[in-house]
């Protein structure tokens, strides 16, 4: 049965408010066609997460659509600290969100726990320092500090986290929502899998016969999946390894914009709620900065080798 | 005798500091800049089989292009390796694989202790930093860290405002005390002033060597603690010829180094 | 600095009597030439472990390399249970092998825990069972019931494995030992990551730049092997996806053989002792069964589709 | 009205029997034989949209041949996804997607308890049998287990020799005493003779539907404790027409099904 909608469909019937949300990507495979749905749907009070944030977080906490953040780091990269983020933290503009610090180690084997259905797991990090000292909203079930009942050492238990919805951007899907990808995975599959259910966007819907010629690239299964997007260049302006390159130029523009309240919403009311989609975004990006500088972005093409399951 | 180019800059001479904190055969967890500058001078002159992999979950990449981050699109074609954050920093640093790991922070104090999460109190910060991402487990399991910071009285407090990564806490056995696994810890601090070691009995970081140019009043007048200093304490040995070489005409061909003296590495 | 040798100098160097010893495969990629070398060289006093074991452990078992053996499992699928297993432990022939009994959940989630440097891991399964009333080798360590500190629920936690050996089969391998696989993973990932050091034999070695053209296929990194060994055939009469299938026949002819400590006796002279490496066994095979039946077993082919991991 | 030809075999109505419990969209674990041939009877029929996997690491296999392991090479190609152990038993069994898994043993016991270890005591064991494998795993984490076994005294004896796997262990309670996840347990007990299912308050396997050609009397001889019977007990619904064309036409035309006469399901 095909769960193949509009990115529009997708965020109107799977993201509530309120909603506990996985989005993964790390540069690579940024869901931003669906963190501007989002945006774009005036969604509230969401409670957001995964292991290493950038631009796509800040924007959605400059646009006011979140209310909790389990975080182990966020910033614009090359362009330095998140704007957003910092003002939302400072100053309350738009409202301080609350936040749950964790690492880059302890928070994806949270969700790794969450996936495989731990109810939570040890982790080697966070001890003797402030990360301890801070509790965010969950208190005390932030962590929990035992003696190892093996040998007596002290032993850290991060909770399994178990998101509302996942969202994450793939190379290919089928139509049922098999998703598949190659390349840097930051913390997706286990975002993905710890999540009750999972939205896809994709490069490409394949057939089902092409996911089964390589179904070891397959990180969630279709049974997980409630919706099915198709949604080329979505990353923009991250990337897609083997589709399209980082958009450097794109995240100074972010970056300057971001600097001021003023800017910032000049960037959402141009680059979000003033477009319907993903489509008119990049008729858009192609109207401003020329089809040439879009061409730009696309990747080269290599081949790797073709492999064989046969027996 | 190695020969000693006068012409360098200070990132230079720090990139080369870290290079030889490197071992041949160590595995490494590199950021972007000085950490794979570090590295790859390493891989270029005395550690050929170092091998570098970043916390987004690649292993061995071969980049056609400077990265300028972690996650960087350049990283994804010719690696070895490709799997995900748990890989990285689960499987192999929290594994007990990682030989020696690059830190930086916007303070750090005599116990080598990082704060990337606030300046000022917690919960009204004056300035909100990005948190931890890979620096705590980094500092928690590495068994060298390599710390890269501006030399000033602000950024090497006495105590840091917060920890976020863990240097030695708050002294001699803390490390045990809590559990985190032998032989890991800072390592060296490395400034565009000196190079600073850590005491083994007391854990707080000494000078061990002023680079050309800078006195060792100068680096104790800028340092947030009372600074004590090696009894051989000696110049830094400024970049060799071939060193230089690999930085310029191999590794970074366009000079993109120099950003690091705009941002006051000088 | 290449990693290649012989199976011979790489069970030689690398496995001592009384290591603790992971042997990857799930039918699919068994390294049984890795294990016709251990019984040849007649390691002593071994502890072996994967999930779901087979004919090559209970060969192991019959041959007298085997101390103790971590299992969950262990049969010769449809021909049935294993004889040299339960000769070992019901008669003590040729003797009686200690056994710590785990499930297909719990062996794999410690391998996984070992690999991760997680001190141990909750799990949710033998609970409630005589499992927990059986303890082997490791006494009161072999798991430990707790109360969630969370959540007061109880836990059982089972301790990380960390393998002195990791053996795998895989279809490729550089010559430094970057290991790639497709298809059925059985526990292999975990298990030989969880080891102090791997040894890998493959069906073909290929260049760094073919490791390159797909990284996400690598499961080991290199410089956790410690020898690489160009073994086709390796999984004989197991198999490995592209390569060839099942040698069905000779399953027979191992359960028939095995019936008897006289014809496993023979099995092994004939299979193992009177053969000195794989190329001789290959043509022993051809030499009673026939290359037709050889060719037989080789594997039809099928493209995968090609994937570019450019920007 | 369905319509239900006589010349059925008994492994072919168990196959049926099984189908039967399986709904449409449930995610299922099976092993080779009975419990691939229910599932796939449930697909060809009422429930299209059931998806299978396998604990090997497989899902939504496509095999050309039937596959003679959970390993076996057929289910690599054409597959959706193939990963390894910790994905099938770890993220799916025990993260709680399973509704149904099918379970075996040498011993069933009253509580639906599955022994596949010993016969005889553990440390000398008349008969040593392959140990948990799976099984324990999914007795423990699946909603619904369907156990298929030969009806005769000793494979249903009130207590079995050895726990291997959860049933309802010692009666009401247990299963939430040791925390295994709610809505878990053995569903219904298959055999050669007769449907078992568990009351829902003593959570002891009681006497549903006798199969065609067998009696109450016959079925409670052959059992080892006391067999209760439900008030609406019945005769099984024999194969219908649509389900056994499923079986010889499109799942198993080489018959391969009666092997299971040969080991005594008649």
């Amino acid at each position: 049965m095909s769960k193949v909608m509009t990115m529009r469909e997708a965020i109107a019937d799977h993201v509530a408010d309120g909603d506990f949300v996985y989005i993964g990507g790390y540069v690579c495979r940024t869901p931003f066609a669906a963190v501007h749905e989002m945006i774009r749907q005036r969604k509230k009070d969401l409670t957001i997460t995964r292991g290493n944030a950038a631009d796509d977080f800040d924007m959605m906490i400059g646009a006011g659509v979140v209310k909790r953040f389990y975080s182990t780091f966020i910033s614009l990269g090359m362009y330095g600290l998140a704007r957003c983020y910092r003002r939302s933290l400072e100053k309350g503009i738009p409202h301080k969100i609350e936040v749950e610090e964790y690492t880059n180690l302890s928070l994806p084997m949270m969700l790794m726990a969450g996936a495989m259905g731990m109810p939570f797991i040890p982790v080697k990090d966070m001890v003797g320092t402030d990360l301890l000292n801070i509790k965010g909203f969950l208190g005390d079930g932030k962590y929990k500090l035992i003696d190892s009942p093996f040998d007596g050492a002290p032993v850290l238990l991060a909770p399994a986290l178990h998101p509302d919805v996942g969202i994450i951007h793939v190379q290919q899907a089928d139509e049922d929502g098999n998703a598949q990808i190659w390349g840097i995975g930051g913390d997706c599959k286990w975002g993905a899998n710890a999540a009750k259910k999972v939205i896809v966007s994709c490069e490409r819907i394949v057939s089902r016969e092409v996911v089964g010629k390589d179904p070891s690239r397959t990180i969630v299964p279709d049974f997980k999946v409630c919706a099915v997007v198709e949604e080329p260049f979505a990353s923009h302006p991250g990337y897609t390894p083997g589709f399209y390159d980082i958009d450097f130029g794109f995240g100074y523009l972010y970056q300057q914009a971001s600097n001021t309240v003023e800017g910032f919403e000049a960037f959402l009311k141009e680059w979000v709620y003033d477009l319907p989609d993903r489509a008119a975004y990049l008729q858009h990006y192609i109207d401003r900065f020329g089809y040439a500088q879009f061409r730009r972005l696309q990747a080269k093409f290599d081949y790797g080798y073709p492999v064989s399951y046969e027996y | 005798m190695t020969e000693h180019p006068r012409d360098y800059i200070k990132p230079e001479l720090m990139a080369c500091c870290g290079a030889r904190e490197i071992a041949d055969g160590d595995v490494v967890v590199v950021g972007t800049g000085f950490p794979t500058m570090s590295a790859n001078i390493a891989k270029h002159t005395h550690a050929p089989r170092a091998v570098m992999m970043q916390e987004s979950g690649v292993y061995d990449a071969r980049p056609r292009r400077p990265a300028l981050s972690v996650g960087d699109a350049c990283l994804n074609p010719g690696a070895a390796m490709i799997g995900g954050l748990t890989d990285v920093m689960g499987m192999f640093l929290q594994g007990g694989w990682v030989d020696v790991g690059f830190l930086s922070g916007s303070q750090v104090d005599r116990f080598g202790n990082l704060n990337t999460t606030c300046i000022g109190p917690y919960d009204r910060p004056k300035n909100r930093l990005p948190g931890s991402g890979g620096a705590n487990p980094i500092g928690a399991l590495a068994k060298r860290c390599l710390i890269i910071v501006q030399h000033d009285p602000k950024r090497l407090p006495a105590r840091v405002d917060f920890i976020t990564t863990p240097g030695y806490i708050d002294g001699p056995g803390a490390r045990e005390k809590w559990g985190l696994p032998r032989g890991t810890g800072p390592h060296v601090i490395i400034t565009n002033k000196a190079v600073l070691r850590f005491d083994p009995d007391t854990k707080e970081a000494y000078l061990a060597s002023y680079h050309p140019g800078s006195t060792i009043d100068e680096i104790r007048a800028a340092t947030g603690w009372d600074l004590r200093v090696a009894d051989d304490v000696h110049e830094t040995e400024p970049p060799g010829a071939e060193e230089l070489k690999t930085i310029r005409e191999v590794l970074d061909p366009n000079r993109m180094i120099r950003i690091y003296e705009g941002k006051g590495y000088v």
